[in-house]
């Protein structure tokens, strides 16, 4: 046996919805007309919620926003595949994700100004508070899978990173580790094709982030990321598998980054216009909608509707904000420790 | 009751543990069915084979692991296999452990222990000797614990376990197999933050921890010391520092690692400020070089010698 | 001769030190066509398209690949995007490139210079305003520089980038484009280890560095103060700083960093050691809190204030 | 395109010199009797001299030590494919490849007993001191590329760790970076089963660790590492592509530790005794030992003859290293930087 082939992998690419919103009903997953609507209202209160988001640090009303603009089919379709117990762990461009899961808009926005009191997640969510330093927060969601795991819970892990997350010694460590065990997590890798003013293609030379998933021994799969039913259904596939006790997935979520990296980048310094118009087309929510209209559940005045509430939600819950004040100071320490230490209760007194 | 040294005392605190509360796993390199390099874990895997696991050669993943496992609802205790690797956590421990209670205003946290081998003694390889506690005593929201006997390695993991936030314990390698004392098998549980005066005197306070204490016992005949232990470096035990040093007014610091930032530096800064007036002579600190830890053999020249801290002794005495 | 900023005197000290020297080579994160998200790089890339190198997102790897390059002869400069992400290349840093040198008795070594933005002052996102100093001080084997003025940041780098040893070069991202100064285009270098005397005084010696220099300066109204600008904190000048405080008799240290372990901590257990007997009253750390630094809303109360600075004035004063 | 495939992969195992000692012509790499004989003579060698570190350990004249039995034409194999400009970047367990590039034995042994002294390399040799944190070294091994590269040199470098190492995010970033790049540098896995107390199957999930390379795209291959043909080839023809501008290649050898891990492990708490019989039968040095006699270059004299020679040798080796002495306590500080600080100065005083 001199030379001998002991292994193969194909890496594929799913897609259900086209740009012309033509689906495959063969491969559709079953949603209802009423699923179908929610999405559609949850595209539209994200992009609503991202670009007042944009207009307030405009005003100087809110710090360094990152827009989530093109990439909401990428983090509507998977959040929306999660059960109310499977546990999140979001990188730092996941507002639809929040949001589908219902987290309050207005602790969004609080938290945007500056204010970690916006991080403090409801007692009925299991998402995590936002992960700044890229990669690093994947093995939390390793661990969570493993307890869950070892406490016989049925319930899966999710994490969300970019394609700039996947060059982390974290990412590499966490899902080797997933691997080994078995255990019950699912990676969503948004490959928006930039890291800041780094294209996908400096950032690994593999041809697929996808393909990754099989240095650790378990199944990556690309789909089509501004296609809300491929990203919906591949997560519901891998969090059944999970679930099942099958193990990791890793899905890379083909999109496209359409904004400046955050308010603080000006990508016309690094990125020709031109690849932003070519994307325009490949618009998640423009897809959608020709698919619902073609099903005859949409129509313009729907739309309208739609767009209308959303705009009066978030700009009561931007009130709600407001509403909320400031943060007292001694919070700063209030929460190093569970319990305050000597010398805190000294600062303390410093501060107040 | 029995007398075990601080292998035995670790092994049955973290067993002890795991029985009373099914929350605690512990996870590591070969710390199953080897039972770690140091045989810490040994047996437990055979006791508790759903709550023990092996893992990949991947420092940062597992204490990343240990973070998620803890926000979940885990009391997972995490062995590094030597503190030279732990610098790959430095990340997580740093940018996540301590931060998510903050983080997170209280909705998350993240109680978990870093149980690793500690300081010089044994003539390893190099990265084997390390003693750094000085960085992680300088990252709010970690707790830095350091046992110095078989009776207060079992009683302060029990409480590094019980409690609520991340604990990085530093255990000194040397002292691993050294010394056996009496140690209940009964359940008890030393304070995290308070110091141990382990012998009383009226001249001089000496302040050590993990093995230091030892060699500062052995140096400190002739001296009326008094020799505080401080078991717990962050938070620290200010009370019982200040009352020594009012007391006696003069200060000697032994620590194993380079003197630059060192945790003395902390410690001496400190007492600076809250009892100058009480001090009769300088704050000396006895240190490590400034200089990478040597091998085997020179190793006996980098940390503090009994002549460095007698020296020291007699300096602050003379003063 | 020209009026610049501290983003440009970087700059500046940059593109004349690679068109000085060709082993000079930059790489990380945006730092090519971007020209690095606070515009250090700008316009290098264009000059030096074979010697700037985007890398992937990577901090660990980055250090590491400096490490290898500088191993083999280049002089590598490699940029952390923040101060926040630097903690993944403490393995690298403290494990690797602080004994390099020391491993290999002199046969390699690693002339590497690793920039990164540091300290708090633009109410960025979590983890954009970190200033741990003192964990990179506590590495023998590392240098670690601050600059607290376009003009001695140029003269600094220029050190930094010559310097046979890796330099950790910390720039505070508040100073970046407040203030403006001549900076000459001619070469000068500011030797490492060497403070400055920017206030003579003669009442109380104020050590800063960085962004709370000026800080500092904006404090010290109607005290005669002797301000030191350390610059560089590894190895930091134990001269100036003791002939300062045996002048003076009195000193006020003011660092962003918490201030457990704080590099305060060093200086002040130096000057206990070494000049006690001259001190007319307890060395006095200003320093941030024992939390996580804050984001936006509550920034401004987490590193020591104009207050806080003239009240510890006050309090050596009045002692 | 529903679900379409967008890549596929084949992952090869190698061998050209089977247990028989039978080879396989097509594919033989170019190597004279004199190469052979070499070869032979290294293999006894460092067997000799990983024999003499045991026994010396044993008798407490050499500190903790990792044997390399089995591993020797891994480590052989490889080393002797590299030019004299070439870059090695070992981990700890390499005696072999030190000892195949002319490294001096009394420094190892030196090394071992815990004296900085013995990684002082001769200025000749481009090899790296040893890297004892498992893994971390690869991102080294890309920057000297990466630096050969930008100086125009056509050198290569070479890193070696093992299957434990291909775990820590150290590798996932620096194979990362080169292939980004496309760097001239090879990544030699020693994948001998075992780290300490975890088999290979719990080190990761994937089938081979060859693959990985496909997440960096470049080339991976598993040879057979006790094969010293195949593993000589694979390296040689990985120098020659790295140095004519084709990029890094991952090279698998598949091997065994057929010691404990280290003097101060027990393998016999973990591993069954069986396991490493059916390893006997593949031992490296056997093999080409079977192909010299089937060639008519090897006798029993000869063997008799190379064993005695490699015996002196090593013994007056240790001779060598008894004479070198102890090392000056200065030396402790007086490299930590190119000058000695205020401080240093003082400490020297101190300590003298
Ligand atoms: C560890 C780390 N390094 C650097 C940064 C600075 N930074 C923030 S986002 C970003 C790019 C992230 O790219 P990607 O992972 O693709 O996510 P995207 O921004 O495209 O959503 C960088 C470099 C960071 N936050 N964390
Ligand atoms: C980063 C790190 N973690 C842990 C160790 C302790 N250790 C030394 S060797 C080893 C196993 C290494 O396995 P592998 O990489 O397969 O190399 P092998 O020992 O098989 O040659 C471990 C865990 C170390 N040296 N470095
Ligand atoms: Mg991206
Ligand atoms: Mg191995």
């Amino acid at each position: 046996m001199p030379e001998n082939i002991i292994e193969k992998f194909e890496i594929k690419h799913l897609q259900i919805l086209d740009e012309k919103g033509n689906a495959d009903t063969a491969i559709l997953p079953n949603l209802s007309d009423n699923d179908l609507k929610k999405l559609f209202e949850l595209l539209i209160l994200s992009r609503q919620f991202d670009q007042r988001a944009l207009q307030l640090h405009a005003e100087g009303r809110l710090g360094t926003y990152a827009s989530i603009l093109g990439q909401e089919a990428s983090q509507i379709g998977s959040a929306y595949a999660l059960e109310k117990t499977d546990w999140v762990f979001p990188s730092f461009r996941e507002m639809g994700v929040y949001i589908t899961l219902g987290y309050p808009i207005w602790m969004l926005f609080q938290y945007w100004t500056g204010d970690e009191r916006g991080m403090k997640t409801p007692d009925d969510l299991n998402i995590f508070p936002v992960s700044v330093p890229v990669g690093t927060h994947t093995p939390h969601a390793v661990g969570a899978a493993f307890a869950a795991k070892i406490k016989g819970h049925k319930t899966a892990a999710l994490s969300y990173f970019g394609d700039g997350g996947s060059s982390k010694g974290d990412f590499h460590e966490g899902l080797n580790i997933a691997g080994v065990h078995k255990l019950p997590v699912v990676f969503i890798c948004q490959n928006n094709q930039w890291a800041i003013s780094l294209p996908r293609e400096k950032q690994t030379a593999s041809k697929t982030i996808a393909q990754k998933a099989y240095s650790y021994g378990f199944e990556g799969i690309q789909v089509d990321g501004n296609d809300i039913f491929a990203v919906y259904k591949a997560t519901k596939d891998a969090l059944e598998k999970a679930k099942a006790g099958g193990g990791p997935t890793l899905i890379e979520c083909f999109t496209y980054r359409m904004s400046d990296h955050t308010t603080a980048d000006d990508a016309s310094r690094y990125r020709p216009k031109e690849d932003v118009e070519t994307w325009k087309d490949k618009d998640p929510l423009l897809r959608l909608k020709l698919y619902m209209q073609k099903k005859g559940i949409w129509t313009q005045s729907y739309e309208d509707d739609v767009k209308k509430k959303a705009t009066e939600f978030v700009d009561s819950e931007i009130k709600k904000e407001e509403a909320a004040g400031l943060p007292d100071s001694k919070d700063i320490i209030n929460y190093t420790y569970k319990d305050l230490t000597q010398r805190q209760k000294k600062e303390i007194k410093e501060i107040a | 009751m029995a007398r075990i040294n601080m292998v035995q005392a670790i092994n049955l605190a973290l067993g002890q543990e795991m029985e009373r509360d099914k929350d605690v796993v512990l996870i590591g390199e070969d710390v199953g069915k080897d039972g770690g390099v140091f045989r810490i874990t040994e047996g437990l895997v055979e006791k508790f084979p759903d709550r023990i696991f092996d893992t990949p050669l991947a420092e940062s993943g597992i204490v990343g692991t240990a973070i998620g496992m803890a926000a979940y609802g885990l009391k997972p205790v995490a062995e590094i296999q030597f503190m030279g690797f732990i610098y790959a956590c430095v990340e997580q421990l740093l940018s996540h452990a301590s931060r998510i209670r903050s983080r997170s205003r209280g909705r998350y946290s993240c109680p978990m222990v870093v149980r690793t081998p500690y300081g010089i003694g044994i003539k390893p390889p190099e990265l084997h000797s390390e003693s750094t506690e000085a960085l992680f005593c300088h990252m709010p929201g970690i707790k830095v614990v350091v046992p110095s006997s078989p009776y207060n390695a079992k009683g302060l993991l029990v409480s590094a376990i019980r409690d609520p936030d991340p604990v990085v314990f530093l255990e000194p390698t040397r002292l691993y197999r050294l010394i056996k004392e009496e140690v209940p098998e009964a359940e008890y549980a030393i304070p995290l933050g308070k110091a141990n005066v382990v012998q009383e005197g009226t001249d001089v306070t000496v302040l050590a921890w993990g093995s230091m204490l030892h060699r500062v016992l052995e140096s400190i005949e002739g001296f009326d010391a008094e020799v505080i232990d401080l078991m717990c470096l962050s938070p620290y035990d200010e009370e019982t520092i200040l009352n020594s040093v009012k007391k006696t007014g003069r200060v000697v610091i032994v620590h194993e690692a380079t003197r630059r930032c060192g945790f003395g530096a902390e410690l001496s800064a400190f007492i600076a400020e809250e009892a100058m007036l009480h001090l009769k002579s300088p704050v000396v600190r006895v240190a490590g070089l400034d200089a990478v830890i040597p091998m085997a053999r020179l190793e006996d020249y980098y940390a503090p010698s009994k002549e460095r801290i007698i020296k020291a002794l007699n300096k602050v005495m003379e003063y």
